[in-house]
């Protein structure tokens, strides 16, 4: 009872993390209809950064994550204000391909800058945890849930009630819209992929605190970030939340229950059940 | 007169919406009925409902005495049924002739299986409705008064018995219309039964032999067009809402 | 002019099947290895080119085709003919299986739904006993390339043969319709489930046939290299760089890619994967429609058809 | 441009363009395909080091000398990028294209299962020092030798040294990863627990490259074992160490096949390294002597000063390869490669890595040293003959450090 209780807390702050991974993915995706495959390699990004800003400047991974946001959504911007705008209305092949050849790109570009390396963001609480009765809270991990759960909030938020949110959602809908808000279209697509990408880089900073970050992880990455949006459907943030624990709580009793070599099974049967009888995620609206 | 085409009590509902409610009329055969309502009436509805692209929520339709509620939209095509599209969809990156061809190859009873008959076969569904030039053009290509036209020769390859246009005339200018309506009165000479659904009142009403209006998704009128265009109902249903 | 084509064509086919007995042996493996790309990239050209159904669950054909042949050979010591029906069998198993749920989904999701097949497929594999789980099965090696050349060689015959069929029979111009206009096809009398299934399978039937000779010739295989979903994404990429929808195109975009891949990783090794992405973006931003297109319009409209390109896509 | 143009004529039309070849008529070219760029290019590139700097230090020393004639030795090197099926086309291109006179191996069981196929198909001997996995020696290949311990036998000092120590482990968890090393390993370590009496609580296969220990790490906890021994790769024993700490999992005693005996493995976890159990077929220790070097120790200081990092028995093991190859042609007297692979069969030697003699099935045995980090440093704790240095134990609650 007690593991079963400690195997639950684990799916879900496991969960949280996943969420933040696939929240940039599923807005890009929902709004841009861009299927990214370079995401994982954009969190890897992010990671390298928070660590770079841990090792050389000192600045704490989890307050450094304002900074490497912010400085992915500048990369971001720039890709899609750069490249990605040209191939926005071209067959969706093209994008899946333009987006898997950035791929490369990255994780080679990574691997010359950075080596092929692990590294690790190890401040002095990253290890420690809470015991609550028999049951241990990792320390790490409950902040990183806790910045999971504002950031899909703030995201909602930011959604419903902002401008720019709104000029998003309506994007969504139909490419001009954006139009209607008094957003040229290029610049509103920059600023979604920007988010989407910040978010993606956020997701890397805490992914570094948990685990190491070397130039390869990107794919992997991708692929649990699709999982999670298309449990949790794209056109809302909380959904993402939901896809991430969904999965989190599956993989860690999968392994408990079926064997360590199942969690894959477990999350990717997951999608492609849910792909086929809930297409729009499992808080998405049914067509 | 024996009907071609049974409707009855068909009813579809979208999350929320009632589409399509308990309508129920027949379409004999080599008649020319034609269909009416404000936008939103129901009436694209009640083609897909027929022609297979949408399953109804409730009721029959029957196709020769026979209930098809149940076929997919291929079998039905196969049976003999054809229809137009009110946004109009070719095979944008094929040539016009081979649009026309699709329907050859599969359509009614399972088509021709000879791609170089059933060429020959859509160059004459061409050259009835006026496009035999642009035989080899791309569809894309094409401007929207010929789409409309493709759109009725890639039906009619299908050699169906019923054929169903939506909105075949919307957008085009006078004369093109009454182009149209010569048409469509040859294919009725084919023995073809037609429904037409339409938007302009004048054409629809030289062309039908009888005339049905969709209101909210019911039948609210169903008989001679000028009796039924004089009744006080679908005045106000229909131009009322016009006014407002 | 259609006989020149022709005359072309089988000379050009007499010279490729040639190479064994002339070529050096790193040709002949280069050769092996171009071909069944090239194959693998028809293949999804069924799915993904006529169909409009972009796959990524082609290297889960390729796979099991691969697994059926080691399979076949290691565990049951079955000649390696046996070996190969036995692949084409599970793929096309897997093809109705999954194939009908599958299909009915559309664009993304579609693709996305495939991708995580190829997953589930390298999870459970590595899993099975009889598959040698993530280890993978070590193959009776056999020293004749040249065999494996000409079986490569034609396989991708096959192949094309069956991709020009597709191109004038009613089959094919199902796939096309469904490929343009699904609803549209269907309400011509276009038994599209049906379609779409036939056309996974026989796109599953020669990604299997390729997977089977590969795993004979490397006489080595396990899940991660089997199901290599960037393998599925080298096919794509071949088919659309070639041209997808056309009967050549695949070929060209197999050919070329291999080429210049096999160029980098042998002349500058550590930066070819960096270039070979480059050369994706670089591609899709400048010909989204593949050399096959290229080549028809480039010489009416000249430099002009990259700007034209940009210009018809950007936002 | 107009290079890679002529490699492009060259390769469609099948003449062998030698050219732009460096190699000289007196060089003796040995040939590899090893990961520079991948998953474990962090690993491949021990190889690529180990390989370049001991072929340089026996040129220093005039190369090699075959029959009356002398030989410079060269290398020519692929990135297989972390692919398997690149890797063994590369090997083909070495022999038949660059026609290279011998093969050093890939690193890794999987590529070093696949390559030595093709060493076999070629009758080229490939020496390799990075596939330990039983699986590929027992495939009754001539071809292919292998200069790391048996897999099998990775965990048997540390279960020897279990029986020792005070109190001893009555109970492990044995975890590992699916791939054709690690299954060796464990299907190894089964039958020595068993014989040692200690009990088998939990034994896990687990997918390669997973990053989350939390479920197993829970199980683990909740099965109160003595001690942990897990068979894994370098990133997944750094998440599992780091998941530990933060679940506060901490069994009187935990080995891993890899990790603790290199030095990143130290960097990444910082004090947390501490108290970890590992196992090395080599320490860079001054008794052992070498032709080339002088010793191991001598080796490690000057690897450590041309690349910047401590060698590990990667490297150790990439430098016995190139020098086994190296006194194997001398042997023999020819280049003939049949004639080199007697020669390597029936080597005898005394390098830096140990002693090189290999076995009928062509891997060497060497007894596994138990490792243990102290103080942010390796230290030999169990030895062939029993206790070297005394190994903390067991280990304390991660709040109590």
């Amino acid at each position: 009872m007690d593991l079963l209780a400690q195997i639950l807390i684990n799916g879900v702050l496991l969960g949280g993390l996943y969420a933040v991974m696939a929240l940039g993915l599923a807005l890009v995706w929902g709004v841009l209809n861009i299927v990214n495959l370079a995401h994982g390699a954009f969190i890897m990004l992010g990671g390298y950064l928070s660590w770079h800003l841990y090792t050389y400047l000192g600045i704490d991974p989890f307050l450094g994550l304002p900074i490497t946001a912010v400085v992915m959504f500048c990369l971001g911007y720039v890709l899609q204000r750069g490249v990605l705008n040209l191939i926005v209305r071209a067959p969706m092949f093209n994008t899946l391909l333009i987006t898997f050849g950035l791929e490369v790109v990255l994780t080679y570009l990574a691997q010359l800058a950075f080596s092929a390396d692990f590294r690790t963001i190890n401040p002095s609480y990253a290890g420690s945890s809470i015991a609550l009765g028999p049951v241990v809270v990792p320390v790490a991990r409950l902040m990183a849930f806790g910045v999971a759960v504002a950031l899909t909030v703030g995201m909602w938020l930011f959604l419903l009630h902002s401008r720019l949110g709104r000029a998003i959602r309506a994007t969504a809908q139909n490419l001009v819209a954006a139009r209607l808000y008094g957003v040229e279209p290029r610049h509103l697509y920059a600023m979604t992929f920007g988010i989407g990408i910040g978010l993606a880089g956020a997701a890397g900073g805490l992914y570094g605190t948990v685990s190491q970050i070397d130039p390869y992880i990107g794919a992997t990455l991708t692929a649990k970030s699709f999982a999670i949006a298309i449990i949790g459907g794209l056109d809302n943030p909380l959904g993402v939340l939901v896809g991430g624990l969904v999965l989190g709580i599956i993989e860690s009793l999968t392994v408990l229950y079926v064997g360590a070599t199942f969690g894959d099974v477990a999350s990717f049967g997951v999608l492609v059940l849910v792909l086929i009888f809930r297409p729009s995620g499992l808080l998405g609206k049914t067509a | 007169m024996s009907a071609v085409l049974e409707i009855t009590n068909v009813t579809r509902r979208f999350a929320g919406l009632i589409a399509v409610n308990d309508v129920s009329f027949t379409l004999n055969q080599g008649e020319i009925l034609g269909v009416i309502g404000p936008n939103g009436a129901g009436k694209t509805t009640l083609v897909s409902l027929i022609s297979g692209t949408l399953a109804p929520t409730a009721g029959d339709i029957a196709f020769e005495g026979r209930s098809i509620t149940a076929l997919p939209a291929y079998q039905r095509a196969r049976l003999g049924i054809g229809r137009t599209f009110q946004i109009m969809r070719p095979f944008p990156g094929l040539s016009v002739l081979d649009n026309v061809a699709v329907g050859a190859l599969f359509g009614h009873g399972g088509g021709e299986s000879d791609l170089a008959r059933a060429r020959e076969l859509a160059r004459a569904q061409l050259d009835f409705v006026g496009l035999a030039k642009f035989a080899d053009q791309r569809a894309d290509e094409l401007g929207g008064p010929s789409r409309k036209r493709l759109e009725l020769a890639k039906a009619l390859a299908m050699q169906p018995k019923v054929l169903l246009c939506d909105e075949v005339m919307a957008g085009l200018n006078l004369v093109e219309i009454d182009e149209v309506i010569d048409v469509l009165k040859r294919v009725r000479e084919r023995g073809i039964s037609i429904l037409v659904i339409e938007h302009v009142i004048k054409a629809i009403k030289s062309l039908s032999d009888r005339l049905l209006v969709l209101h909210h998704g019911e039948k609210i009128a169903d008989g001679d067009p000028d009796a039924v265009l004089s009744d006080a109902q679908v005045v106000e249903a229909y131009l009322g809402r016009r006014r407002a | 002019m259609k006989g020149l084509r022709w005359i072309l064509i089988v000379a050009a086919l007499a010279v490729l099947a040639a190479v064994p007995w002339f070529g050096s042996d790193v040709l002949v493996q280069f050769g092996i290895n171009a071909l069944l790309l090239a194959v693998l990239a028809q293949g999804w050209n069924i799915i993904g080119g006529y169909a409009g159904y972009a796959s990524f669950g082609n290297s889960v054909f390729y796979g099991l085709g691969s697994y059926g042949v080691a399979i076949a050979m290691v565990q049951w010591e079955l000649p390696f003919a046996v070996g190969m029906v036995f692949g084409v069998v599970l793929a096309v198993a897997f093809a109705f299986l999954l194939g009908l749920p599958v299909l009915r989904l559309r664009g993304h999701y579609f693709a996305i739904a495939t991708l995580a097949l190829a997953q589930v497929m390298i999870a459970i594999v590595s899993n099975l006993s009889i598959a040698g789980q993530n280890i993978g099965l070590v193959l009776p090696p056999l020293n004749d390339d040249r065999l494996f050349y000409e079986l490569s060689l034609v396989l991708l015959v096959a192949a094309t043969a069956t991709v020009f069929w597709l191109t004038r029979s009613r089959f094919g111009f199902g796939l096309i319709a469904i490929r343009e206009n699904e609803e549209g096809a269907a309400v011509m009398g276009v038994n599209t489930t049906l379609y779409k299934v036939l056309a996974f399978a026989l796109s599953g039937v020669f990604s299997a046939l390729a997977g089977g000779i590969h795993a004979y010739w490397i006489t080595f295989l396990d899940p991660a290299s089997a199901f290599d979903i960037s393998l599925n994404v080298k096919m794509i990429i071949m088919a659309v760089f070639g041209g997808p929808g056309t009967v050549l195109g695949p070929v060209l975009g197999a050919f070329v890619l291999s080429t210049v891949s096999e160029l980098l990783s042998s002349e500058i090794t550590s930066v070819a994967g960096l270039f070979f992405g480059l050369v994706v973006v670089v591609a899709v931003i400048f010909m989204p429609r593949g050399v096959a297109d290229l080549m028809r319009r480039f010489r009416t409209t000249g430099w002009r058809y990259f700007v034209e390109n940009l210009k018809a896509h950007r936002i | 441009m107009s290079n890679m143009t002529m490699r492009l004529a060259g390769a469609l039309f099948g003449a062998v363009a030698l050219s732009s070849f460096p190699a000289m008529a007196e060089d003796l070219v040995l040939g590899a395909s090893v990961q520079l760029t991948g998953p474990v290019a962090n690993t491949g590139r021990y190889y690529k080091d180990a390989y370049q700097f001991t072929i340089d230090k026996i040129n220093e020393a005039g190369g090699v000398k075959v029959g009356d004639k002398q030989y410079k030795l060269a290398l020519k090197l692929y990135d297989n990028q972390s692919d398997v099926n690149l890797s063994v086309r590369q090997y083909t291109q070495l022999i038949s294209q660059d026609k290279v006179n011998l093969l050093l191996g890939p690193f890794a069981s999987n590529f070093a299962l696949a390559d030595s196929a093709v060493s076999e198909k070629y009758q080229v001997p490939m020496v390799q020092g990075g596939g330990a996995s039983d699986q590929i020696f027992s495939r009754k290949f001539k071809y292919i030798f292998g200069t790391l311990a048996p897999a099998s036998n990775y965990f048997g000092s540390t279960v020897k040294m279990m029986k020792e120590l005070d109190p001893a482990p009555k109970s492990v968890a044995l975890l590992y990863a699916d791939d054709a090393f690690d299954v060796s390993v464990a299907e190894g370590t089964r039958p020595l627990l068993k014989d040692a009496g200690i009990t088998v609580a939990l034994d896990e296969r687990y997918t390669s490259n997973a990053s989350d220990f939390n479920s197993l790490l829970s199980q683990i906890k909740s099965a109160n074992v003595d001690a942990v021994l897990v068979a894994g790769h370098e990133t997944e024993i750094l998440n599992f160490v780091r998941q530990a700490k933060s679940l506060a999992v901490a069994p009187k005693l935990y080995s891993f096949t890899v990790g603790v005996p290199s030095e990143d493995f130290r960097k990444a976890l910082g004090k947390d390294a501490d108290y970890a159990f590992g196992m090395s077929a080599w320490l860079p220790s001054a008794d052992l002597k070498d032709k080339y070097f002088g010793d191991a120790a001598a080796f490690a200081e000057a690897y450590k000063a041309k690349f910047g990092y401590e060698p590990d028995y990667h490297a150790a093991s990439g430098a016995a390869d190139v020098e086994a190859l190296a006194q194997a042609v001398e042997a023999a007297g020819t280049l003939d490669p049949k004639a080199v692979r007697d020669a390597i069969a029936k080597l005898s030697f005394d390098s830096l890595y140990g002693k090189i003699a290999f076995a009928e099935n062509g891997q060497i045995d060497l007894p596994q040293t138990v490792i243990q980090v102290q103080d942010g440093k390796v230290a030999a704790v169990y030895g062939a003959k029993g206790f070297i240095e005394k190994p903390k134990y067991p280990m304390p609650a991660w709040n109590a450090r």
